[in-house]
């Protein structure tokens, strides 16, 4: 009887990659007889709770799919085993897409998909509202002074804000604290939130909500794009996969603009294939993860799927040659930040999500919102 | 001759009909009407209620994007009707006790469980889940029918008492004098007779059963062949964008079986809670 | 078979003592009736006698055999309860087939005994209905199919007949009447209503406050009731009651003095010291007569109702508890306000003690017993 | 007693078994260990250890009371709202004009469908761009700019209060609608023999008579409301800035978003302090008024 | 004040006509009694008289004004319903203060009317009571309270005593005979109980499936019935119907043959054309006697009923209709089987043409009106 490696797999498998990753997979099987390889599709909603509660449960998957955020978190409660990689394997990773998947010196998870932010604007809007469309806003200063233009000039807002409830709303804010030279947690890892720097960075969220769409705390990424789409917002902020998505207006993609106190940033995210522990085919988990995410393997995957290059390999150069809008997405990757690496992910989100609100709707100072979630934080550093 | 109305009282409350009725129905309205859009015509501004690019396009395309459509509905129908079944087993029997028996705290006793309605739901969930993890029942059918049967219970128990309480106590005795033992009264007498109201708790604990399915399956199931309607269209929220034509149309779609079968029951619905739950 | 004990039976629901020491004997064949006021018990010793309610004190024995403790059908009876208790969803068929089916008799007798039961009650065309698509008549007979085809010794009726309208009810009488005498049991009817007392039972039970306050004939209740209580609740209109002073006791009876004065010779049995002490005259409202007679009393009726077989006068007469009532012929010359002389003869008087107790009435045995008349 | 009473059998308690294990696993042994996990810390992890009352210190440092507070204000406005909508539609639908069968058949589909799926439509409604609500108020001229019926802490509060009104007033129509049925017919013609009007005759006969309803709808709704988590979980997930965080709301963040059990059973317990005593309270009051009117229909 | 009058009135529910064209006048102050079976309409005329059924066709006058379309209030009516229709969260007080509240009435003025209703009923005890805490009987006084307190020209009833008991609905017919001479007021009473009708009524009309059969006073719808349907139908036990041949009419009434070969000369006005003829001949079981009389029948009682006061027996005889009834005294020597020779006299006899309509019988003035009796 075979012994079974249950991996999780988030999303559906319509993707063009996943023909490419069963081949791999069979190939692995081929050369581990005695083992054979379940794949489980969850979608994005529960994909990654699932994988938890049953780690939790103590009927882990062997290896799954989670969003690195959550690997600190994982590895503090003993639910996954450190990934080891060699200096070699390590070196082949941008630093910044390494650190997503590092706490306390190890490495957690295997990267399988990241992201990088950037500024899409839309040009006509630019040129309706006499701004330049060819010279999107290089600092914030210009960004405010560019949709606050389009609001006053044009039917649209000028810019997209995300406020809600969502884990999306601290990403957005996260491009904010990178691009002014701010830090959640610093390499020591101590709370820094409540630096001037992110003072300003959450001011400015605030200000921004003033030229913004009506009532940001509606809305999460996703709704940005519709309005983005229907050239009711002039700007947003978000990942590569809004290229493909965008329709029907003339738009720009730029890296995302300067802070008065820092420069270039970026939030940067990843995915990981983690590998739990006590599934009892640990070893053989780890060696077809990284299988699948060796770089030739890892390439092909993305160039199948569209998605952002994790390693900077010749074929990247096609890419961008072959789709320029790529290039401030992986300009962007050696400026970017990680998310927050914590113990208790969605109390970070909250307690984050919380200040942005509240600096929002006008309840609280910048100053003030940043102490209390600071103090805050301490309990889930 | 005493509901012959005036004219203005006609209009009044026809008035008043239109007023409620359009809150009640306004979202279906509106969910029928988005589900026609084109989704690039959704997010059109200004807001207008007919559009001419309308077309039942989604209806067909959700099928694609939601491939377990038909899945998630028989899952809740599933769902519901075993709860039912096994809430009905619960239900009849102790509802015959509380209605036909002196027995010492009999009265507390019925407290309890009606007081048990209280901690439905969300309250539960967390010494639920960790019970379910316990016995590795978490991501499976049970999980979702266990917490359902319940809740529909204590409910059931009190609607259906009250209806056995109205059947006379004779019909028992008749069957005793008869040399009927209890379970045979029970099966051949009680249980027939009491047919409408179980009737009524029938409904009572599928629409309950139905209704509420979401934070059970939410919280102890990923799996998603097993996941009842709300939370299968749930993951429409899950992906980078909602695409929200598709799921008006698949919530429609959903929810017309029942919707259907509710127009045919409602008669014992009304009927039902005037039977059971008026008086006391 | 069909002998009833009841031997000085009790019940007590908690505190509440409801039967209060029962004692009767009841032959096989006999038709008894129960009746009584509300809630004094009748029901109560009905439904102990089924073996619904259990025996708080006492033996209750059925043909020989004590049978306190058994099930309602290891007793042989047979009960018959006043909603019918019909079970709404089976069809007459089946709802007199239930006992036997519970017995799981084979089903070829049960539908050989459902057929002849059927028969003797006119349902034959019946059989497949529902108890709901049939008349309050035709459910009482399935009622009593579904009684008949246990073959009991003891039939219980607890009021079958309350459910009906008085045409009906008066039809179905006639009916059950006609039953015990084809059936050959012995029959308990429970009932409040006089009339089905008096025109079925072969002995009437009175019970008063769970107390036997008299067992008799028919007619033994209507001519010598033993106490003020009987008196006053079997007739209809009620006896009229009126205090009186005794006088004096002589061979024939004992003469009263009424409250006008006059003196009434009462035929009962005289006893002892009589003289100034004081009774109750009992005299029922039909004894009552426009006639030369014995004694007078005047009356003014408040209210006079034609009836058209008769004339009822209601009034207020000197020393009576209630309204005085007379029921004189259709024909009879009432109106209200006007005043009437009405007779009274010391043979159709009832006389009682202080306590409440009958003297006894020196009364032909032909008019208690109808098998003595002379036709 | 059917019966007779010698029989002191366990015949009941068989009756009550299958009802009795089922309430036992799934509500009471849960509430039990609830109680025990309460004390510990439980968390993602398999292992724990007793805390003692740290857990109740934590919520309670953590504006709790604040949460306390809108829960019950949540709760009081969304039944008061169910009971006075419910009343009126009662009293419509009760009306007997051309077409009424039909309406009570239209008042029904809120309460048969499933909860989630309401709310996903209302969470479109609520859209400010594109949602019906907001549009149809700019068409009419009501508003001027699009209005994010969830983005401020007032409006989504009302937001979702007046989305579980609309899950909850069907059942409290039709529930009324019945106990308004129940009066006899004799009443009112008597009235109307007498001279009243319409609307003496809502308020000297209908509405005193369905009071007793009304109190235990109020109870029964007050209840659900309470426990109501999917409609605030899918419209705002307690946002924004847990304006709509209720009880249930909290704790389920707590517990099962933030695996941490043993806080989030911490919270189970006060819920389960105060709904009993809410429901206690409220019990006391309702008996206490049904002493001092003795109702007993005639 | 009080007048009523109803002219050719109809009414239709949808396809069904269940008011038939029925004229009516009723004279201030008379107490009238609509009977008949059940569904014959009675309850629909009383409330189109009330103004809770609309009139389809006719006129309805309350005082030489046309009510046919004024709401209750404006009719001057006031009702009692079959249920009372008490408000059950209302006290006592509040139920009969009611109708003055609708009025708005000042407190004062309701304190004082109130009161003096609660008086006139003996409910001053109970004002401050509920309902559901009162017995049937002081219900029904409530209730009546309601009405009263109006001080409307005309009281409808709608069975108000079928709820009670028979002890209690003697009573009470008796406190509202005495209510309706106190109250100078026009009543217009529903009941199907022929007792209450006959000792009520000044005048009753009978109605039958929309249509009135008979109007007149109780002794003339006893002695007098019009036709069949009225004969069967007043009079408790019912009367008998026997078919017989008409042989001749002479000045005194007409002779016909009785099943046994018998004449008998029916004391009715003669008509021509009578011999050979088949008609019903009606006799009451009160008017059969044990003494010698015209002609005698022969029967074998089935059934015989002691009832103290009577006896009662059931018999099949040729040529009845239905089980031939006699109601013979107390003392009358009757057993099951044992034939009895019952003689009848023609003055007693009723007779009915093919069409079921009664011959006009000869009577004496007294047997139709108690006032000119002689006393
Ligand atoms: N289960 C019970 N518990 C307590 N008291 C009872 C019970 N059943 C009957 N009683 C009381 O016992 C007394 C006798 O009741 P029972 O039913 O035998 O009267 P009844 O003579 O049949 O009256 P009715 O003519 O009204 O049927 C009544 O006072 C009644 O209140
Ligand atoms: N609202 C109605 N719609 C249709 N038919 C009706 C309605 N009300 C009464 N009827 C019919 O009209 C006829 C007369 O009814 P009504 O109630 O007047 O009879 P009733 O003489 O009062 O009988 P009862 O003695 O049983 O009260 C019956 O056949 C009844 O079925
Ligand atoms: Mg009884
Ligand atoms: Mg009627």
């Amino acid at each position: 009887e075979d012994k079974v490696i249950h991996m999780i797999n988030c999303g559906d498998n319509t993707g063009a990659g996943i023909p490419l990753q069963e081949q791999l997979i069979s190939d692995w099987e081929a050369a581990n007889s005695g083992y054979k390889v379940q794949v489980e599709f969850v979608p994005w909603g529960q994909c990654q709770e699932k994988s938890t509660t049953l780690a939790s449960a103590g009927n882990p998957p062997a290896v799954a799919y989670m969003g690195s955020r959550t690997l600190k978190q994982l590895a503090a409660n003993d639910l996954i085993i450190p990934v080891d990689m060699t200096e070699e394997e390590k070196a082949t990773y941008a630093p910044p897409i390494l650190g997503t998947i590092t706490a306390n010196g190890k490495q957690w998870g295997l990267p399988r998909a990241f992201s990088t932010k950037a500024l899409y604007w839309n040009k006509d809007l630019f040129k309706e509202a006499g701004l330049d469309p060819e010279a999107p806003p290089k600092t914030w200063d210009e960004m405010y002074n560019a949709a606050k233009m389009i609001k006053d000039k044009t039917d649209a807002d000028g810019f997209g804000l995300a406020a809600a409830s969502f884990d999306n709303t601290m990403h957005q804010f996260m491009n904010y604290v990178y691009t002014n030279g701010g830090e959640v947690i610093n390499a020591d890892g101590e709370i820094v939130f409540n630096s001037p720097n992110n003072v300003e960075a959450l001011d400015f969220y605030g200000k921004m909500a003033s030229v913004s769409q009506p009532g940001p705390v509606a809305y999460d990424r996703a709704k940005l794009r519709p309005l983005f789409s229907e050239g009711k917002i002039g700007m947003f902020i978000s990942g590569p996969w809004e290229r493909v998505r965008v329709k029907d207006v003339n738009w720009g993609v730029a890296p995302l603009p300067h802070g008065p106190s820092g420069g270039a940033g970026t939030l940067l995210i990843t995915d990981s294939l983690a590998v739990f522990k006590g599934s009892g085919v640990e070893d053989q988990a780890l060696s077809l993860a990284k299988l699948l995410t060796n770089p030739e393997n890892q390439m092909a995957f993305e160039i199948a799927e569209g998605y952002t290059p994790l390693r900077d390999m010749p074929q990247v150069a096609e890419i961008l040659q072959e789709d320029p809008t790529w290039k401030a997405f992986l300009d962007a990757i050696p400026t970017g930040g990680p998310e927050p690496f914590v113990t208790d992910y969605v109390g970070l989100q909250d307690t984050i999500n919380e200040a942005v609100q509240g600096v929002v709707l006008g309840e609280v100072e910048a100053a003030e919102a940043v102490e209390i979630a600071a103090e805050q934080l301490e309990e889930f550093k | 001759m005493l509901h012959k109305y005036r004219w203005y009282e006609y209009v009044l409350i026809y008035c008043g009909l239109a007023v409620f009725l359009t809150f009640v129905l306004a979202p279906f309205v509106e969910a029928f009407v988005v589900s026609l859009r084109p989704l690039s015509g959704l997010f059109s501004i200004p807001y207008r209620f007919i559009t001419d690019d309308m077309s039942f396009e989604a209806y067909f395309s959700m099928w694609k994007n939601v491939p377990l459509l038909w899945r998630y509905m028989l899952n809740s129908f599933f769902i519901a009707t075993v709860v039912t079944i096994l809430g009905l087993l619960c239900i009849i029997p102790a509802a015959y006790a509380f209605a036909r028996f002196e027995f010492p705290a009999r009265n507390s006793l019925l407290g309890v469980f009606i007081a048990v309605n209280m901690f439905s739901g969300a309250v539960l969930i967390i010494p639920l889940f960790k019970l379910m993890q316990q016995y590795g029942l978490l991501n499976t059918y049970f999980a979702m029918i266990a917490p359902g049967t319940a809740f529909v219970i204590p409910t059931g128990i009190w609607l259906l008492r009250s209806y056995l309480v109205r059947i006379p106590k004779e019909l028992e005795e008749a069957a005793w004098v008869d040399g009927a033992g209890k379970i045979y009264t029970l099966v051949r007498v009680i249980i027939p007779v009491a047919l409408p109201g179980i009737v009524v708790v029938t409904i009572t604990a599928f629409i309950t059963a139905y209704a509420q399915q979401f934070i059970y399956a939410l919280t102890f199931n990923s799996v998603n062949e097993l996941n009842p309607l709300p939370v299968g269209l749930f993951q429409f929220f899950g992906r980078q964008s909602v695409v929200w034509n598709e799921l008006m149309a698949a919530s429609l779609v959903g929810i017309l079986p029942v919707l259907f079968v509710y127009v045919f029951l409602q008669r014992y619905i009304v009927a039902g809670l005037t039977a059971g739950a008026v008086k006391e | 078979m069909g002998e009833l004990q009841l031997r000085d039976v009790y019940k007590n629901y908690g505190q509440m003592e409801v039967i209060k020491g029962v004692d009767l004997d009841v032959d096989h064949g006999e038709f008894i009736v129960f009746v009584g006021p509300s809630g004094c018990g009748k029901s109560t010793l009905l439904r102990m006698i089924a073996g619904l309610e259990e025996i708080t004190g006492g033996d209750i024995t059925i043909d020989s055999k004590i049978v306190n403790n058994l099930p309602p059908v290891k007793r042989g009876i047979a009960m018959v309860f006043q909603s019918y208790a019909l079970y709404p969803h089976m069809s007459v068929y089946e709802n007199i087939a239930f006992p036997l089916r519970v017995e799981r008799l084979s089903n070829d007798k049960v539908e050989e005994k459902v057929n002849a039961a059927a028969g003797i009650l006119q349902l034959t065309e019946r059989l497949k209905h529902k108890p709901g698509e049939l008349s309050g008549g035709q459910r009482q007979r399935v009622a009593i199919g579904r009684a008949i085809v246990r073959e009991p010794s003891v039939f219980l009726f607890d009021e079958p007949l309350s459910n009906l309208d008085a045409a009906l009810r008066a039809e179905m009488r006639v009916e059950l009447a006609k039953l015990h005498n084809n059936l050959d049991a012995t029959m308990i009817y429970v009932t409040h209503d006089q009339v089905e007392a008096m025109t079925m039972a072969d002995r009437i039970v009175v019970l008063d406050h769970g107390i036997i306050s008299q067992v008799g004939t028919p007619l033994e209740l209507y001519h010598k009731p033993q106490n003020l209580f009987v008196a006053g609740f079997i007739g209809n209109p009620k006896m009229n009651f009126i205090t009186v002073t005794g006088k004096q006791a002589d061979e024939t009876g004992i003469v009263v003095t009424l409250p006008s004065g006059q003196d009434l010779d009462v035929k009962v049995l005289p006893r002892d010291d009589i003289a100034g002490r004081s009774f109750t005259l009992g005299i029922r409202p039909e004894d009552l007569t426009l006639k030369q007679a014995d004694a007078t009393i005047e009356i003014t009726p408040s209210v006079v109702e034609h009836l058209g077989i008769h004339t009822v006068t209601y009034s207020s007469v000197e020393g009576a508890s209630n309204t005085f009532c007379a029921l004189l012929p259709g024909s009879a010359p009432a109106k209200v306000g006007a005043s009437i002389s009405m007779g009274l003869n010391g043979a159709d008087c009832h006389l009682f003690d202080e306590n409440g107790l009958a003297f006894d009435r020196r009364l032909a045995v032909s008019a208690l017993d109808p098998a003595e008349m002379h036709l | 007693m059917a019966h007779t009473a010698k029989q002191k059998d366990y015949f009941p308690y068989l009756l009550l078994v299958p009802a009795t294990l089922v309430m036992v696993s799934i509500v009471a042994y849960p509430l039990i260990e609830t109680f025990r996990l309460s004390f510990t810390n439980t968390g993602m992890s398999q292992n724990y250890e007793y805390v003692g009352l740290a857990n109740y210190e934590k919520i309670m440092s953590r504006r709790f009371p604040e949460v306390i507070a809108r829960t019950f204000y949540w709760m009081g406005l969304s039944v008061a709202l169910k009971m006075l909508i419910g009343t009126l539609g009662a009293v419509l639908l009760n009306a007997m004009v051309p077409g009424r069968a039909l309406f009570r058949i239209l008042v029904m589909p809120p309460w048969v469908i499933p909860i989630a799926i309401g709310v996903f439509i209302w969470g479109w409604m609520y859209n400010g761009q594109f949602g019906m609500l907001s549009g149809m108020a700019q068409r009419i001229g009501i508003l001027d700019a699009p209005f994010e019926f969830l983005a401020y802490k007032n409006s989504a509060f009302m937001a979702t209060i007046v989305t579980d009104v609309w899950i909850g007033v069907p059942m409290v129509t039709l529930y009324l609608l019945a106990a308004m049925q129940s009066i006899s017919r004799d009443l009112y013609e008597a009235a109307w023999v007498d001279g009243a009007s319409r609307f003496y005759r809502f308020r000297r006969i209908t509405l005193p008579l369905i009071i007793p309803s009304i109190a235990t709808m109020a109870l029964l709704s007050a209840i659900a409301t309470f426990n109501s988590f999917d409609i605030i979980w899918i419209l705002t997930e307690g946002g924004p800035r847990g304006a709509t965080t209720t009880m249930i709301i909290d704790t389920y963040k707590t517990a099962i978003s933030r695996f941490k059990y043993g806080e989030g059973a911490a919270r189970t317990v006060m819920i389960v302090l105060f709904l009993g005593s809410f429901t206690f309270v409220y019990f006391v009051l309702l008996s206490r008024l049904a002493k001092r009117s003795p109702n007993n229909a005639a």
